[in-house]
């Protein structure tokens, strides 16, 4: 199981903030879960892809190289602008 | 050596922090402190408010890496950490960061670091409520180009 | 555009120069504030307390000069500059600067060139009560060389 | 008239911390006023002639050439320790 995470703009363009993956493939990197979820749903292919949209992985900022196991959140988001 | 670190939806008293880095404490002649707050001009556009989301998970382990960080450069005692979440209005506080130390230039650069590292690592996002005449319109902010140079110069 | 300058032997309260600094102010997103504390140990000695002399005519000048100054190099809104004379102890505050700017950068670069001027040009002067075991000693304050070279730095 | 203030540890030195010149020439510089009082008191030679002491004429530092006029207050102090 992977918990997928969405935030601000991101969120607001995809319409969900969080989704469970319940069977993903063993091996899955960062890119490999994001080539299944615009496989999935297409019309996130543009948001999900931009150049600028950052990914973490339990909540550390993670390349898309990045290996997954079972029990993984995952989170995509655009660059930050708090303080 | 101590660290407090908050993210909150409620208000925090400027009083109340300056308290937690000075009381009872001789060993520090320097306390810096930085406050955030919702200003009504932004970027060339009418500001009345902002709502603040975050990565709740992540934005702790965020803040107290970067006090980490500023620890293992400059030689620091205390230090406070806040920022708030949620829908906030012009002149509300958003964010505080105050540190001590014996020296004031540890504290100045401390407390500097710690704001830009914030800027461009920690996971908030404002969206902004801009007026333009009478009509308002939420829209998130921009990231800014000079934030990540400002970071980049600590390194 | 308010400067706020005061020398006296009374103590300030944080809370109130805060205010000063941001009530009624929407143009400013940044404060940044020092607080410099008498601490218990100084240059390798232990200090009980400190008495600080200075010029009271050339005071008030300098330290307004000093502002102008920083409000030439950066944009600037409200300032606040209060130093201490007479008697301290353990932990009294001795000087505080406050500013307020749109911008962060601005705030911290303010703040921190006022109080490197300050220490190099304004006529003050601290006494020192050491302590050595029981026996106790006054001994003026030596200026630091890296003093002058962290003034030097902003010009 | 001239009043001539001390600071600080010269103060101490000095053991005064005020004097009131009543008739200088008229043409001092703020050498000449040195020079004056080290002529009137020679154990302030060391303290006042120290390499490191400053002055102040009229509340602004000033450097030893500086031309004196009646009425000025003139001030002698080691190197400033506030902050």
């Amino acid at each position: 199981m992977l918990t997928v995470l969405f935030f601000a703009q991101l969120r607001e363009r995809l319409g969900t903030d969080k989704l469970i993956i319940e069977t993903p493939a063993e091996s899955w990197t960062v890119a490999d879960l994001t080539k299944h979820l615009v496989g999935q749903y297409p019309e996130w292919q543009k948001s999900l892809l931009a150049s600028n949209i950052i990914t973490a992985v339990n909540q550390q900022v993670a390349d898309k190289a990045q290996a997954l196991k079972s029990g993984d959140e995952i989170a995509y988001f655009p660059p930050v602008t708090g303080g | 050596m101590d660290t407090f670190i908050r993210v909150s939806v409620e208000d925090f008293s400027i009083a109340d922090e300056v308290d937690k880095l000075t009381n009872a404490n001789v060993d520090d002649g320097a306390m810096v402190t930085f406050t955030g707050r919702v200003r009504k001009r932004n970027d060339g556009h009418d500001v009345t408010g902002l709502f603040l989301e975050h990565y709740p998970a992540m934005t702790n382990k965020l803040l107290a890496d970067i006090c980490q960080q500023a620890r293992a450069k400059w030689q620091l005692n205390r230090i406070v950490v806040i920022h708030r979440v949620g829908q906030l209005y012009l002149g509300d506080n958003i964010v505080f960061v105050g540190v001590t130390s014996e020296h004031r230039g540890d504290a100045f650069a401390a407390a500097e670091f710690i704001m830009d590292y914030l800027k461009v690592s920690a996971p908030f996002w404002k969206k902004e409520t801009r007026a333009n005449g009478d009509s308002r319109t939420d829209e998130w902010v921009e990231a800014k180009a000079s934030d990540q140079e400002k970071a980049a110069h600590w390194s």
